[in-house]
């Protein structure tokens, strides 16, 4: 059955905010305002959005180095995410971590991670600290289609099946790894192929339809949340700009006409056209969400930019926890 | 703090890791091990004995063969507020589940801008002498130490593996509890209540005034038993356990080494980068004006760790490698 | 088709020889006459035995901790491995190596292995290599169904897959890895369903029935060497000893019944039942197998015994090749 | 050998790399590279540029991401009789991958009792000061050195960097080229000829007889900042660059301590436990009575890399800290 309004309207709220955090990331990375790598959600919207819908702040996710959108849509705020991603001392993480690292742990968003692969063992871990206390929280793992080639990702979903853990795992299956196409990493097209190998289910979902992964992640979401172990969800998706940084055309490594193909398929505007086309949510809807997004933007800029830069003296706090016990 | 002398039943080495272990989690739920044959079995080495019959499945958790997600289980599980204490079986193996402790457990806290806490337990069974060749004897410690955001433990006898077990435990950063192979048997006196030792604290073991000689796990008896040799020849040594390695107690060895003006680093790692490289560099910085001798170091040379019991032997520091390493030490004018 | 009176007895010969090296490692192990951990082969004779009886020297396997039967399978002759497990200088590896890093490179044997699944990646690159010179020759990597949750595991496979080397994996699935049972490991019951994962081709056998492995590692390596790719080839079987040392019953986590069971089915048996019955071999022939195999074992633990000890001054000798160009 | 003062064309350090690799792979079709990226793409720091276009897919090949299974690839075709070029792209992507580098490649040939060649080479890429954070900016060579079996380079130049890879990969042992991030673009000349820099031999790029300061990478050029300054004040600095890291050329190092009384060891790793602990322990150890002061270290201090520029700039080692440590050396009665 169809989704409501209200659910539609925070789809649609979650990924406007994403793409306008990723969008405006990349105009401040052109002007040289931003340090480090970024990679960009762009174009991923619906995956990030169509999962979190169903988390609270007490579930947990863990994410990869293209992490902005997944805290995003964990409920990340603008201000100290723009913050971080500057390095100044009022983002999430203080300016210790940046892009590559950005995290809230009061959001359970367990930080994007640097290294292709380590996001899902954490989730693991996440997962039995959901079972272990029985709060019916659950975690989601997110990960590339190029890190289920490597060894952290399989003992993480085979361990997760193994002690039957309240995860899920989602695959956002954009076709390549940095600059090397799926087809010559692996011999199989579909991700989902490898849950069998686990004993888990899994499932195929359009990741450009928002309310398609959202009814596909609901139900995996559901039967960890029941205890019945743990899912494979695939979005096949894509990404709009390059690997890192903000190039999409010229690209040597995939056609401006691929690219051209999937802009045909941009998850917001499908969402919009299906609302408005079944008058679940009005043009003056879309339009005020777009606006508050904007607006939560030219402040975090704002704020980020008047923000101070950490405090030298504070580059050895935080490697240790004082032990007090 | 050192062990009694009054006397208490005495445990054995691995006796008391397990002891440290069921008292901890009796008093604290948050607490639970997991790993690879920890539940029915108890463990290899039998650490685990009982545990899983006294706490049941959930605290008790056989994992599957997989060193990174054992250590992500700990990771994970840590930063949502449990106690995870994750065994890796012999020591060689974190070098497959290394990123999972070098670049997630380690780093986490400090990427995070401080906003977590990650009171991670990571056990494991370290160095050699069983001919259990090159895959399953090394001392890596030195690379544990290298971690910033890591402690390392390193007991050698049965008191102080329960007393250190016990602070990693209630410890709020990640720690690796080191116990060597060859002492696992090694009884002593172990008090029965829930005591801790604290990280970061050496122990003087011996005292002596004619030089100094810091060794860690297994080569603190070997030391011991050359310091006794030597006091026959009226050598009085000062044997130093540090106990814990990172963080290392490096005031009360250069305290010692200002008094003894000789000094002898012994460890049972390869000798190029090991502990002794960087104690010694400290010492150096720190006591140059008062030593009368180089900073002697006994170690193991540059090799993997042989099989055949013949090479094994030639290959690891003992009591007369460590005696030699004192007397060439007093001979410097 | 049924093999040939040849070919099975080849194939018995295989057999018994490990049969022979292991108990009699075995025997020396209580006599506490070899330093080190022992972890034997008795009961999958019939796996290494039926994959090797269709290789060369030129054809590389990789092996795991219990690696003799691999190493006997593939041509290794007793007295130097004898030797080797009572770390003599006479042994294969000088008795630098020992029982878990046993191996012959003459006879294409890469070594057992002290780390669960790393021998896997390993063989990737031999595969690699026998592409690469287009020799016509395979690798065949030997595992254990534990080692299938690791993942160097994954990612071997995953990558012999990718660049479709000439790679055959050989699972022997013994239902434990050292002391607990699959299903508190995994949540699935067959290794074979993880084929699939890497898109490759998987096949269940017998591994107590020599012919059925003979039968489906031939296939599997027929493909392999038409270029055809990897296979997976799991091979249902049991170790009738304890993990390590040469207990078999009374352990605590099996039964005796199971070990009974299983003992019901030994490979040996099952296949000399089979050649007397249908009259392709005559019991001298297999008289003459045993006694052959026996008089080589008396030679190899007195050629062993006597052998010297290595000299201490060779301890650091092998660490580093001379580089000569 | 050093860097010809006749002009030559200059390339960069990078570039140097990518010709080295090409010139072997003319001379020798056993010579081949794998990696991430590094096919069609050219690899993300274009190390492999133009390759694939001028030798093939067969020689230069695309993987998936799985470095357990790269440094496989490279152990397996190495002990099969090729001479693989393994690609990990980035310094800190070797702890997912340790094992293989640690217990397979560099302990393969000893316990197979030397019955084996390795002609491994792992090329990467360390260092930071990119705003890179915390899991793509180690420098984690002090790991490798620790490691029997193992050779490590690090060259600090494009003159350097050719001649060094090209001695990796005729090299019969496992190697680990490590590239600085921040010296890709470096130019420098480098002749058109094949030539070979014999690993194991540092070099004194300038010399000075008031104090020595031993640096790598780069650190290097850092050093020589230091030194031009501390020129103006009448301090002669020496500089010395191993470039091999493992084995490392102690003959030239202690050498020049004992002409010069007063050395400083630079690196950019944290300092507990870097290079430099090591060097320090064998400089004491061989020119004891030759020291007018105590071994300096400069290094990171004991924390992850941060990622905002000011705290990484807090950070990392520089001429300024150079200068500074070499005048409070100086200062030592
Ligand atoms: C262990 C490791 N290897 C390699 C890299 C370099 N790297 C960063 S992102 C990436 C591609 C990841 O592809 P995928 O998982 O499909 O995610 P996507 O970037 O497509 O979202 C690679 C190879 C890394 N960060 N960590
Ligand atoms: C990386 C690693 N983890 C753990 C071990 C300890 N270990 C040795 S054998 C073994 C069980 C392996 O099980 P399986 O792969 O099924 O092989 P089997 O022993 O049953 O033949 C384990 C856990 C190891 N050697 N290496
Ligand atoms: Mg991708
Ligand atoms: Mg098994």
């Amino acid at each position: 059955m169809d989704p409501t309004p209200d659910v539609l309207r925070d789809l649609h709220r979650r990924m406007v905010r994403i793409r306008l955090f990723e969008e405006a990331a990349g105009r401040l990375a052109e002007a040289a305002k931003l340090p480090g790598f970024l990679h960009l959600y762009v174009g991923e919207e619906a995956v990030a959005s169509g999962v979190c819908a169903h988390l609270s702040d007490a579930d947990r996710i863990t994410s990869t180095h293209r992490g902005h959108g997944h805290l995003v849509a964990k409920g990340g705020r603008f201000a100290p995410m723009m913050a971080e991603l500057m390095g100044k001392a009022t983002g999430y993480c203080n300016g210790k971590g940046g892009s590559m690292h950005i995290s809230s742990l009061e959001l359970g968003m367990l930080g994007a991670n640097g290294i292709v692969g380590a996001g899902s063992p954490i989730a693991v871990g996440a997962a039995f600290a959901s079972k272990y206390r029985a709060d019916g929280t659950v975690a989601v793992a997110f990960f590339g289609d190029g890190s289920t080639n490597i060894g952290a990702f399989h003992e993480a979903a085979n361990m997760a099946c193994a002690l039957k853990l309240p995860a899920v795992f989602v695959c956002e299956n954009n076709e390549y790894g940095e600059f090397t196409p799926r087809s010559k990493t692996m011999a199989i097209t579909d991700i989902v192929d490898r849950a069998a190998g686990y004993g888990m289910p899994g499932v195929i979902v359009d990741g450009m339809d928002v309310v398609a992964v959202h009814e596909a992640a609901g139900e995996a979401i559901a039967r960890a949340r029941a205890g019945e172990g743990p899912s494979l969800v695939e979005a096949k998706t894509y990404r709009f700009f390059n690997h890192h940084g903000v190039q999409n055309l010229g690209l040597k490594y995939r056609s401006d006409d691929e690219v051209a193909q999937w802009r045909q398929r941009d998850p917001i505007s499908l969402l919009e056209q299906r609302v408005l086309a079944d008058g679940s949510l009005s043009q003056a809807d879309l339009d005020a969400t777009w606006a508050d997004g904007r607006a939560e933007i030219d402040d975090a800029i704002a704020f980020a930019e008047a923000s101070p830069l950490p405090d030298p003296a504070t580059l050895l706090a935080d490697v240790y926890t004082e032990t007090l016990r | 703090m050192s062990a009694p002398t009054t006397d208490v039943r005495s445990l054995t080495y691995v006796q008391a890791f397990n002891e440290a272990v069921r008292q901890c989690m009796e008093a604290d739920d948050s607490v639970f091990c997991a790993g690879e044959d920890v539940g029915a079995f108890g463990g290899v080495f039998g650490s685990f004995a009982g545990l899983q019959a006294r706490f049941g499945e959930r605290r008790v958790v056989d994992t599957p063969i997989s060193e990174q997600a054992i250590i992500g289980l700990g990771v994970g599980s840590a930063v949502s507020g449990l106690r995870p204490i994750v065994d890796i079986m012999f020591m060689d193996f974190l070098l497959v589940a290394l990123d999972q402790v070098v670049n997630q457990a380690a780093k986490l806290k400090y990427m995070f801008g401080g906003k977590a806490t990650l009171p991670l337990t990571i056990t494991t069974a370290g160095g050699a002498g069983r001919s259990a060749a090159a895959q399953h004897s090394q001392s890596l410690e030195a690379i544990l130490c290298h971690v910033p955001g890591l402690k390392v433990v390193y007991p050698s006898n049965a008191y102080d593996m329960k007393g250190l077990m016990v602070s990693c435990i209630r410890e709020d950063n990640p720690t690796v509890m080191v116990k060597h192979k060859r002492l696992l048997g090694a009884k002593g006196p172990v008090p029965e209540e829930c005591y801790a030792i604290p990280l970061g604290v050496a122990e003087v073991k011996r005292p002596g005034r004619d030089v100094t000689v810091v060794a860690f796990g297994r080569m603190v008896d070997e030391s011991m038993r050359a310091a006794k040799r030597l006091a026959e020849d009226g050598i009085e040594v000062e044997v130093i356990d540090p106990r814990t390695l990172q963080p290392l107690d490096t005031a009360t060895i250069v305290e010692s080494a200002k008094r003894t003006n000789r000094i002898v680093v012994v460890h049972e790692a390869v000798r190029f980068g090991g502990l002794g490289a960087e104690i010694a560099a400290q010492i150096q910085e720190e006591a140059f004006d008062y030593l009368d001798a180089p900073v002697g170091r006994v170690a193991a040379p540059f090799s993997p760790v042989p099989f055949s019991p013949v090479l094994e032997q030639a290959y690891l520091p003992d009591a007369d490698r460590i005696a030699a390493a004192v007397r060439s030490t007093l001979q410097r004018a």
